[in-house]
């Protein structure tokens, strides 16, 4: 549970656009550990689904992972790995530095992704159950060794049925369908995604990222533009499989009640960088950064409806490269910034209370031991110090 | 800008709420229905299909008072939309009235649209298609204003600038068009056109949902300041549970186009009687309940194409009537679990390779019969035997059937032996609390009761 | 099967509407047509009584709505009259005219689906690349150069320095051609065929072949960036499987709607195709009979091609119905 | 009616594309030769001379020939070279007409009826589509079955047909450059083939309606035009204050491609012998035939014109499409 299973270190992430340089995510550093869940949070066009898709390897032109390095414990990979040094670092490898095949056997088998909309992420002319088939399928072929080449493509090509899935990984694929609660599944496989609702189709998504039994599930929006009842439902699956499969759990969202409800660590992102990372308790109750203190005054309290509503003044700046405020990003809305605050672009320091807490912010009450821990010499010791046992924690 | 003579106050029929004294609702919504039905071409009518029919909204029925907010939940398909575009006249009721000071509302609309206009607006939902991307703000918030021919043209511009102000967007921005601002001042323009014409009411179909955290921030402040300046009365219509309670006075609770609960937002939202509303509760994310600890209703919501019979939420409802057949017992000892039984059958969940796998789960015998209806009874925890005798034979006899694989007698069985009222009867809208009104079978019965 | 039938129903009622305007408007065209027939049919020194003979028997001095009803019937048994300058029926005229037509239309569209998709696949997938550019640029040539000036081109280069392929006629149908190979085992009339066919073909198939790249290429792209595709990359499938089974099958839909849809494009394009080459077919005839005014002839023809698209369309709608599942038959 | 964002995405697409900027050059100088056909033309157009005829152009030709000849009063023989000349750029044809002036005059013709084609359907096409796709319901099953009757023949085919009903209607008007003293010994009248113009637009009009239609449709489901209707906007003014302004780019973008297909149908006209008037690109292909043998550029000088007219109208519908309607975007940012 407190073994690390990710660390990302300064991941860059840039688009080159017509209208100029968009830094979608800027130099963000952090450790996922073993069997737990961490929230990205943000509001929209604050790079937390770009950091998300760079895990997976997805960006398309025209952008691209400019810098970074992404550690993933494998020590299977590390000691097949041994004539790459570079790319090797104990358990540790770093997946950004191997070669394209390997990189993209990861990103199918230890990496699921789960997509925000459903409905776009699924063929619309395969059924269901095919799909989910051929995830399980190429897991398979990848275990056995086997590639697809032309005379596998020919026979496709030319039979009416694939010849890809076979009657196995399709049983497997009715398994996984049964495994996320939808009912009459064996039915169901047969379907198309137009058939499903939208909260099934999200279900048939997680089912799919399932496929590969993945140690890591990044799962953006999930729950985005389902119902309530329906969202319940799918947060409360998500806890589930990791309680079950003990896969670490990286839930990028906007909707802080979620995060609330099912993450133990929360990071809080801003115009592309981490403005504070912590345990979700401790974020919540005392947030470091001015920036986490706004966006949760922002929110009606259910249980305390006299309580006020204080709005963050302006909006959500974009990314473009050449019209981002200088020095720390927030602080033209900011209501405690001061002249320091536009000359320097502040670092992730661990608060001084707590030290599994970090902020970026010059006004926070930092560790007076902060300098320690700044990246230069931070190989792969987790930056992050680990996450508490689930409830065995209690702060002050 | 206001130029609209005082409502006269109406005799109102008994449903007055008492602590409002003698004032007269300004909106009155009784028995609206809107159900859309499917175009029938020549195919149609010679092959005799049925036309479609979405039953949208179906038979809703409130009061609106005058400086009170009044919010309408719901999720996806449970008309709320659609009740708020019928209530400001842009569909035709397939029944039903909308009275607003006493006057029917769709009958002023078809004779003068613009007199209702200048009593009522709107804000939408979807920033990106609310404004006409081809025109400025200024020609966006006069478009109102040169509809009515409001004051002089010259004193119009004066006016806008004042409503721009207003809702905190800059005076400098007025020559900008509709997509050069950002969705949160997108809405605040949207805010702006309601006002100019000094509507009494607003209905505020979403207003923030497309909207980030901070940015809905901004403008639920901003709504709320402009209803104590303007003395405005709006109808907030919403997905979010917080909003409501942070917005609303009272609150509708919709589902599949019928009302399952009214009232002050406080008594319904801390002591809800229906148990949708509970379940809702239950489901809005960031209350502290940790996952895993909710019992949601996980099941798909049931299209308003075809919507259940009886009350509409008896498929997804946790607490389903029980049978009136069998003993007292019965419904805290064998009805949960018979429930189970059946929502599982009718799921699909036990077909012959399920059983198989049932089977194989249970270390029996796929053949042994006795052997895995007890598999089955365990899985659903059923007790063994039903205290009810009747009741125990009717279980024995779907059961047998359906692990003799017909699963379709097993499901008919079920529902003729077990049949629930819910199912049957549709709920009537009973007083469970002063002002506080629900359509549940079980609050009638602590209606009886008291 | 229900469904089906529902949909074929409600497709061959809305069908039936339709071909029955085309059979009004048709009926239409001739009686504000200022022409007089029985002036067109008499001998030049016809008296006037015989003109007023003439027209009796034809039946033009009824009222209108006599002579539409009696259209009508007459269309509805396939009878489509007599043509008013060989007085021969025009139904067996067009029988006699339809398979050159036929045979050029569907070699053409042949022509232009090879070489167009294949095309248009390699385009999109190498976006950028010389074979884009090269192709981009011929495709912009043919949906720019007139069908018939392409024709002209082609027998000034082929035909006229070159001297290799026949530039006219139709001497024998493909129907025959292949009787002969079969049953006399000579295959002289096939070889006529292929080289009658060859210029007719490229000079009408050029148009829909540019279309259907641009087509091809567009949906391809678009589907290329769909979120599906990358989740199918994220999900490890090989990158040959995911072109054909993800971006190829969907991108195709509406390539096959417009192939089907372009059929009447092919006949009304045949008309100055034939008249280039001389082709005895369905364009020729309607030339001829618009020079002499023969109506009933034009009417006949116009039914026919009408009736044709109508029916192509239905089918189209069918096929691809079933073909995506995202279409739903009722 | 053009917005600020649009202009940027119009001005950046144009000098992002020097393609489509050949093509506009290529349209404007058509547009140019159409309009100045009588100053631009070196020679009357019709003036026949048996004399130069069959001469190829420019830098083409040069083989001797002896022929015999009047010259001022005696039978000689002389020696002839038929090389091109500056004087008849292009050529001449069988009677001796320059086929440079010819074409240019050609231009008009085509230009004309594509332009008042085009106005004719965009007025009917616009006006029908705009009210089935407003008001839905029953009216639009009626127009649009109408559509779907009209759609169902060739278009080529339609209009042939609507030539035998309508006969050969011409008008004829006074050329302004030549009637100004301008120019002269050009043609004194220009030639407007009505009854092509009308065939056309009885076609085109119906392609203009379907995508006015479908733009109405989806500007009506907007939430401003709910807007606007709660504001008590009548159903009129909504259609012109907001759905034809919103509606009218894709439909601009679709007339100018089908500007191309105008020429085409034009050209094929003309070419068939249907044009009413002998100055045209269609008429010259069609003469030119009847030489490929010895005169081949009889036949390719105006099909040639055609084309590259046709390839700038292409080039300039995909560059406004490209601007300015963002559904059809080439990929990338």
């Amino acid at each position: 549970m407190t073994e690390s299973i990710i660390s990302v270190r300064d991941l860059t992430t840039r688009f080159f656009t017509d209208a100029g340089q968009v830094n979608a995510v800027s130099g963000v550093s952090f450790d996922l550990y073993g069997g737990e869940v961490l929230a990205v949070v943000g509001e929209s066009g604050s790079g937390k689904s770009v950091t998300g898709r760079s895990l997976m390897d997805l960006i398309e032109p025209p952008g691209a992972i400019v810098d970074g390095e992404l550690w993933f414990h494998s020590p299977e990979l590390a000691a097949d790995l041994t004539d790459h040094p570079d790319a090797v670092d104990g358990d540790f490898v770093d997946v950004r530095a191997v070669s394209p095949a390997v990189r993209r056997s990861l990103c199918g088998t230890e990496f699921g992704m789960i997509f925000q909309d459903p409905g776009a992420a699924f063929n619309p002319s395969l059924t269901v159950g095919e799909q989910i088939a051929e995830a399980v399928e190429c897991n398979a072929r990848l275990a056995r060794g086997e590639t697809y080449g032309l005379s596998n493509l020919l026979r496709d090509v030319l039979s009416p049925a694939s010849s890809f899935v076979s009657p196995e990984s399709f049983e497997r694929a009715v398994d996984l369908l049964e495994r996320v609660d939808i009912p009459d599944p064996a039915a169901r496989a047969d379907e198309y995604p137009h058939q499903f609702s939208g909260g099934m189709l999200q279900r048939a998504m997680i089912a799919q990222a399932l496929a590969a039994d993945p140690t890591v599930l990044i799962a953006d929006e999930p729950t985005t533009g389902l119902d309530v009842t329906i969202q319940a439902g799918i947060i409360e699956l998500l806890d589930e499989l990791r309680i079950d499969t003990g896969a670490s759990i990286l839930l990028i969202t906007h909707n802080l009640g979620v995060v609330a409800d099912i993450a133990d660590r929360t990071a809080v992102m801003y115009a592309g960088e981490f403005v504070e990372v912590g345990p979700t308790d401790r974020v919540f109750d005392h947030p470091a950064n001015p920036y986490t203190e706004g966006l949760l005054g922002s929110l009606p309290t259910f249980d305390d409806p006299n309580a006020p509503i204080t709005p963050i003044p302006g909006n959500v700046p974009n990314l473009l490269a050449h019209e981002m405020p200088p020095g720390c990003s927030f602080a033209p809305r900011c209501p405690a910034a001061t002249d320091e605050c536009t000359a320097t672009d502040p670092e992730l320091e661990p608060v001084a209370t707590d030290s599994s807490h970090r902020v970026a912010c010059i006004h926070a009450d930092i560790a007076a031991d902060a300098g320690s821990s700044s990246l230069a010499d931070s190989t792969l010791r987790p930056i992050d110090t680990p996450a508490p046992e689930r409830g065995d924690v209690a702060y002050e | 800008m206001s130029n609209e003579p005082a409502p006269v106050p109406q005799d109102s029929p008994g449903r007055t709420a008492p602590d409002r004294g003698p004032s007269a609702p300004l909106l009155r919504v009784d028995g609206l229905q809107k159900h859309y039905v499917d175009d029938q071409g020549l195919a149609d009518w010679l092959l005799s299909n049925d036309p479609g029919r979405v039953r949208a909204v179906d038979d809703v029925s409130f009061d609106l008072y005058r400086g009170e907010t009044l919010g309408i939940v719901g999720e996806s398909g449970c008309g709320k939309s659609t009740l708020a575009r019928t209530i400001l006249g842009l569909h035709e009721p397939t029944a039903g009235r909308v009275e607003f000071t006493g006057t029917d509302v769709h009958e002023q609309v078809a004779t003068d649209r613009k007199r209702f206009a200048r009593r009522a607006q709107i804000v939408f939902q979807d920033p990106s298609s609310c404004l006409d991307p081809r025109m400025t703000l200024r020609e966006i918030v006069r478009e109102p204003l040169d509809i009515h021919q409001v004051g002089a043209k010259s004193h119009r511009n004066e006016t806008v600038a004042d409503l721009v102000e207003r809702v905190g967007l800059s005076t400098d921005h007025l020559e900008r068009y509709a997509s050069e601002f950002s969705g949160g001042q997108r809405q605040r323009i949207g805010i702006a056109r309601a006002l100019a014409l000094d509507p009494e009411l607003i209905v505020l179909d979403e207003p923030t949902s497309a909207l980030d955290v901070s940015v809905q921030a901004q403008i639920l402040t901003l709504l709320a300041d402009l209803q104590a300046e303007f003395d405005l009365t709006y109808l907030f219509i919403s997905h979010d549970l917080s909003v409501v309670r942070y917005l609303c006075d009272r609150v509708v609770v919709m589902y599949l186009g019928r009302v399952a609960e009214l009232g002050p937002v406080d008594r319904v939202f801390e002591d809800p009687s229906h148990p949708y509303t509970r379940i809702l509760l239950e489901s809005t994310p960031g209350r502290g309940a940790r996952a895993g600890d909710r019992k949601a209703a996980t099941t798909d919501i049931p299209s308003p194409r075809n919507p259940p019979s009886g009350c509409r939420f008896h498929t997804r409802c946790p607490v389903v009537v029980p049978p009136e057949t069998y003993g007292a017992a019965f419904e805290r000892d064998a009805w949960p679990g018979i429930l189970e039984y059946s929502r599982q059958v009718r799921a699909g969940r036990f077909d012959a390779d399920a059983l198989a796998t049932l089977a194989d789960r249970h270390g029996v015998d796929p053949e042994d019969e006795v052997a895995l209806e007890r598999a089955i009874r365990d899985r659903c925890s059923i007790p063994q035997p039903l205290t009810d005798e009747i009741a125990e034979d009717l279980l024995g006899a779907s059961l047998a059937a359906l692990v003799s694989g017909d699963t379709e007698t097993a499901l008919a069985m079920l529902e003729a032996d077990f049949a629930s009222p819910c199912a049957a009867t549709a709920p009537p809208f009973v007083e469970v609390g002063s002002e506080h009104r629900a359509a549940c079978l079980r609050a009638c019965e602590q209606d009886g009761e008291r | 099967m229900k469904d089906e039938l529902v949909f074929l129903g409600r497709r061959l009622a809305q069908g039936v509407v339709v071909v029955w305007g085309v059979v009004t408007t048709v009926f239409l065209f001739r009686v504000i047509s200022p022409t007089n027939p029985a002036q067109l049919m008499a001998p030049d020194d016809a008296t006037p009584e015989l003109i007023q003979q003439i027209e009796q028997d034809l039946g033009l001095t009824e009222p209108v709505l006599n002579q539409y009803v009696y259209y009508l019937s007459g269309v509805l048994q396939g009878d489509l009259g007599f043509s008013y300058m060989t007085n021969t029926p025009v139904l067996r005229r067009i029988m006699f005219a339809l398979p050159g037509t036929l045979e050029l239309a569907a070699a053409a569209l042949v022509f232009a689906v090879l070489a167009s998709i294949p095309l248009g696949i390699l385009s999109a997938m190498y976006r950028g690349s010389r074979i884009d550019s090269t192709s981009n640029l011929v495709s912009l040539g043919g949906v720019s150069t007139p069908n018939f000036w392409l024709a002209i081109m082609m027998v000034l280069l082929v035909s006229v320095q070159l001297g290799v392929l026949p530039t006219s006629g139709r001497p024998i149908g493909l129907v025959d051609a292949l009787t002969l190979l079969v049953f006399q085992a000579d295959p002289n009339g096939l070889t006529s065929w292929v080289a009658h066919m060859i210029l007719p073909t490229i000079a009408l198939g050029t148009y829909f072949m540019a279309l259907l790249f641009r087509l091809t290429r567009n949906g391809v792209l678009e589907e290329l960036g769909k979120e599906y595709v990358l989740a199918a990359r994220g999900k490890g499938l090989p990158e040959s499987l995911l072109m054909y089974r993800y971006v190829l099958r969907n991108s195709l839909t509406p390539v096959v709607t417009v192939t089907g849809l372009q059929l009447g494009g092919l006949i009304g394009g045949s008309v100055v195709v034939e008249s280039v080459f001389a082709w005895p077919g369905l364009g020729t005839l309607f030339i001829r009979s618009l020079n002499v005014s023969d109506w009933p002839m034009m009417q006949g023809i116009l039914i026919l091609v009408g009736a044709g698209y109508v029916l192509t369309n239905i089918t189209v709608d069918f096929v691809n119905a079933k073909l995506n599942p995202q279409v739903e038959l009722a | 009616m053009i917005s600020d964002r649009t202009r940027t995405s119009l001005e950046r697409e144009i000098r992002s594309n020097t393609v489509a900027t050949i093509g506009v050059a290529l349209l404007l100088s058509m547009l140019l030769m159409a309009v100045f056909a009588p100053v631009l033309a070196p020679h009357d157009p019709t003036d026949q001379d048996s004399s130069r005829n069959h001469q190829p152009p420019l830098f083409f030709g040069g083989e001797e020939s002896e022929t015999t000849r009047m010259i001022d009063g005696e039978i000689r023989t002389v020696t002839e070279s038929n090389a091109g000349t500056l004087a008849h750029p292009l050529g001449t044809d069988s009677n001796g007409r320059d086929v440079l002036s010819r074409t240019i005059y050609g231009a008009r013709t085509s230009i004309i009826v594509a332009f008042s084609a085009m106005a004719v359907s965009l007025v009917v096409g616009t006006t029908v589509g705009m009210v089935s796709g407003y008001y839905a319901g029953r009216t639009d099953s009626v127009l649009m079955r109408f559509v779907d009757i009209v759609l169902a023949f060739p278009a080529l085919l339609i209009t042939l047909a609507m030539i035998g009903i309508l006969g050969n209607i011409t008008v004829t008007v006074p050329d302004p450059l030549v009637a100004s003293g301008l120019v002269s010994d050009r043609p004194t009248h220009a030639v407007i083939p009505v009854t092509i113009t009308l065939a056309i637009s009885s076609v085109v009009w119906v392609w203009i309606a379907r995508v006015a239609r479908g733009e109405a449709i989806a500007a009506k489901n907007e939430e401003y035009v709910m807007a606007a209707r709660t504001m008590g906007m009548s159903n009129l003014g909504i259609i012109r204050k907001h759905v034809l302004p919103n509606s009218i780019t894709p439909i601009l973008v679709l007339a100018t491609i089908q500007v191309a297909s105008i020429i085409i149908i034009e050209s094929s006209l003309s070419f068939l012998g249907f044009s009413g008037t002998t100055l045209s690109w269609g008429y010259d292909i069609a003469a030119g035939r009847d030489y490929l043998a010895t005169s081949w550029w009889l036949s390719t000088v105006p099909g040639l014109f055609i084309v590259v007219t046709v390839v700038g109208i292409n080039l300039l519908g995909d560059l406004l499409r490209d601007a300015l309607d963002p559904g059809i975007q080439r990929g990338g940012l």
